[in-house]
């Protein structure tokens, strides 16, 4: 059953040293909150997985919690390099960073599996491509009925799943609308979860018939983060802020801005800090 | 004439390849203001699909991400990324998918991983994200991409997606139904793939564009199709509409700060 | 594109005989009406795939459209038998019915890979049951990382799929909400299909930003059938009729009765039939 | 005392082993009498989740299908049967399955296929439906069924889902890690797998129930635990409650024609 405590609580009992943590949100939704709590409570050689490691991952492997990456996408949406994923690649700033890469299409169908308690997807995939001689988790089944290779792929069985949410209820329900990208099934598919919701309210109240929701009972930690997917979006509640993502390109380019910024605006900050950013845009959205 | 720069010749090259009964799986950038042009000018009834998982979306501005919320709003709905990568991807249900690159091969493969070695990468490079799939599952692949001769080379460092892999019947080979690039547009001119050997053929060159030119910022030795047309310039309605929607974007963007 | 059309010409375009036909709708939503255009126009040798054969079935299957059936449960649910079915099984009625046996979970993901594309589907199932010994299409995939034997079973690719749904706008979107069924992914799996509607609106209106949708593209024909789904229901229209599936127990029990049934209800009747049960029904809610 | 049926008691009895935490997957009939029978009275935070993809759902009478509007209209969520099936029961969600059918033998093992040959049935039953998933991905299995020689066989015509197999570690050698069936209630008694060998062993017998009347009602040797408690008789609020249910349910029905 769910639990709802502070961020600082929920991190400190979810996510230990070397853990594989999945934090999801495709654009939308995206846990920075909990990312930089992560940070600032100083996990250390945790393998990420997202599709698009983005921002919150730049910042991560920047401040040196990772060993290891699992993703798709690598890159700033609409703006161009992570300069800090970059750096560790290329690099090994802060230190060596291993990879294992994959395909959106892969990625969705490992949570998917993972989800379902299955060891594998299968799916049609990769062909022709350089992927499978990089990464050693590509490898193929024969439809027993038609003979064709498929792709398949280990599910995706995180440790700890984090994900923002914009509702959650007293029962530790959590409700999502919107983009959804895969944060269901992150949740699903870990051991142990986090969910960072925009409020917490008493009922739900009239909704679709169809609403996605993830049950109390599978949900490890609720913790209201008002403001904690800024600077991307929660819909109905504020838009992406996009120059944030533009100025990023300038502050993460080089190591110095970069710890500069995240010793002012993370290390010295706590999640309360979010809920300007959640109240400002609110109002400017009025 | 009116007045116009590469890029706008580009973008609206590519809008013009579209049609009212496509459904086209648009990517940031370039296809998305192509695709967007399309459906604000000739083809009001194109269905755009984002891969953040909505469908049949009309956006009045264009979104710095694949998943703004702008895009969801004025969509006809959004699914889950699962849903969207297996029931609308790999089920066969968009007929044009939109690509670019790093680096294009004349088979119109595309690397978007990394430029010098995968394991001591010159520059690392985001990676495949949807490609790999839209390359096999979309009917057919439009690329779009400024020329040059560090993107446009002899062979890739990385094969993040496939268009015609060795030419001839390689691709067909794999096991693959669906077309795989039948256009590439450019800053320069229009390539399509040869009828028997697939390597990409310049069939239209843009106003004031000559061969050398292009040769210059190719890194294989370009060939030509029997008839080469020269591209229509951009009219003055494409070019209002293209402008208008760059306008209302960054003003919105301007204004979300 | 769809096409909006009367009941009478869609079944007319859409369903020949000797197609594989799935007419789907998990207690709610289920095309009866659709079933008796197809009984009216005479359709033979058809293979019937359906989670749940139902009333539906039991009516095709009597009246003789039907050469094979697959399915996962054959029964009247929270009554009994489905006795035309049982008779075309036991005694070969009104001709020899051959069967393709599942479970529910096998069906659900061959629909599920049907609408994804796959040749195949593979599951953790039928372990240590007789299935596979009675159906040839059960069989197994090693999953290259961990070894384990998974259920595999071909993906449903139907010729043509048959769902109702509340409501379709004038582009042939069609919305659906509440029990969701498998409808959405037989319509994807089908090479063709036709949706029976409540209404025909001008727009949907406000809605979930993830309501259920299948968007006129992927929709072959749309009819609009108000009370099409008679006796089950259609959320937020009418309810189950539960009475009606208690009586076809004694209607169905023996051949006359049945035939007798069909000629009156089905034969001598059109589709608009439906619309009394709607009208009736949704005034008893009010 | 107050007067009750057999039923009643294998109603009541199945609902005492439902606790506030299970979250159970439900049948219609008994099953479903008895797990809002527990919801209703001792365990008001029971999960029930139906096959037809009703999440967390609180109906105030008992649905006569799987998928009534009632259970929709009071669920959390609902979602679809292919994820139903995945995420939730093959995701390993579940903690309890309700299971009968037409036959069993002394391992829980269950026919609800064929009486008689496969290919020449003397009667054709409904099928597996949702049962041979169930019976492995569900975290222990209750199976309530009324004793009969027909039902209780020897051998089962046809092994729909799976209890303990053929005993021992049977069950665990298909490599399966769920408990299976860990409790059979029946009119007569309560079963649960005997520790080494996994044949269903009567634990409690219903009051007024003699040993000689459950041998009849069986088509094996009835082996009984060492120490076999009489079941405790429906209490005055238990039969009140299920009483009420069932009131309500009818009145419904009869409104609802």
């Amino acid at each position: 059953m769910a639990r709802i405590l502070s961020l600082a609580e929920a991190v400190k009992e979810a996510v230990c040293d070397g853990d594989t943590v999945a934090m999801e949100g495709f654009t939308h939704l995206i846990p920075h909150a909990a990312g930089h709590e992560i940070i600032r409570q100083g996990r250390k050689h945790l393998t990420l997985i997202r599709m698009t490691p983005d921002l919150i991952y730049d910042q991560l492997i920047g401040m040196g919690c990772a060993d290891k990456l699992v993703f798709s996408w690598g890159g700033n949406p609409g703006v161009g390099s992570l300069h800090r994923f970059r750096d560790a690649v290329e690099n090994g700033w802060p230190h060596k960073l291993a990879i294992e890469e994959h395909s959106h299409a892969a990625m969705a169908n490992a949570y998917e599996a993972g989800a379902a308690g299955l060891p594998c997807a299968i799916f049609r995939g990769y062909r022709g491509t350089d992927f499978h001689k990089v990464n050693p988790n590509i490898r193929s089944v024969k439809c027993p009925f038609t003979g064709e290779e498929l792709a398949a792929i280990p599910a995706h069985r995180p440790d700890v799943a984090v994900i923002h949410a914009q509702r959650a209820d007293k029962a530790g329900n959590v409700m999502l609308e919107g983009v959804l990208g895969v944060q269901k099934e992150a949740v699903l598919a870990a051991k142990r979860s986090i969910v960072t919701v925009e409020e917490i309210v008493d009922d739900f109240g009239p909704r679709s018939l169809n609403a996605v929701i993830l049950p109390g009972w599978t949900v490890g930690y609720v913790a209201e983060v008002p403001g904690g997917a800024f600077p991307s979006y929660a819909q109905g509640y504020y838009p992406r802020n996009n120059n944030f993502y533009k100025e990023w390109d300038a502050v993460s380019r080089e190591r110095d801005s970069f710890l500069a910024w995240m010793k002012t605006n993370v290390l010295e900050k706590g999640p309360e800090a979010f809920a300007a950013h959640a109240r400002k845009l609110r109002a400017a959205a009025e | 004439m009116t007045d116009y720069k590469p890029n706008e010749m580009m973008t609206i090259a590519a809008a013009r390849a579209l049609g009212n009964d496509d459904v086209c799986f648009v990517g940031i950038g370039m296809p998305s203001a192509a695709a967007n042009l399309a459906r604000l000018s000739h083809a009001p009834g194109v269905t755009l699909i984002y891969e953040s998982g909505t469908l049949a979306t009309k956006p009045t501005v264009l979104p710095l991400s694949i998943g703004d919320g702008e895009l969801c709003e004025t969509a006809l709905t959004t699914v889950a990324v699962p849903e969207m990568f297996r029931y609308w991807l790999q089920g066969g249900r968009i007929s044009i998918g939109f690509l670019g690159g790093a680096q294009i091969d004349k088979y119109a493969n595309l690397n978007t991983t990394v430029v010098g070695p995968y394991d001591k990468p010159k520059v690392r490079l985001p990676g495949g994200g949807g490609a790999p799939e839209i390359a096999t599952s979309c009917g057919e692949i439009f690329i779009i991409m400024a020329q040059g001769k560090r993107s446009f080379v002899e062979k890739l460092d990385f094969v993040t997606s496939i268009g015609h892999v060795q030419g001839g019947d390689s691709r067909a080979k794999l096991g693959i139904k669906t077309k795989g690039p039948t256009r590439l547009i450019t800053d320069l001119a229009l390539f399509e793939p040869d009828p028997q050997t697939k390597e990409m053929t310049v069939v239209s060159i843009h106003p004031g564009v000559t061969r050398e030119q292009i040769q210059d910022n190719t890194g294989w030795q370009v060939r030509y199709a029997a008839k080469v047309a020269q591209t229509l310039p951009p009219t003055v309605r494409e070019l209002e509409v293209l402008r208008d929607l760059h306008a209302r974007t960054a003003r919105v963007q301007g204004e979300a700060a």
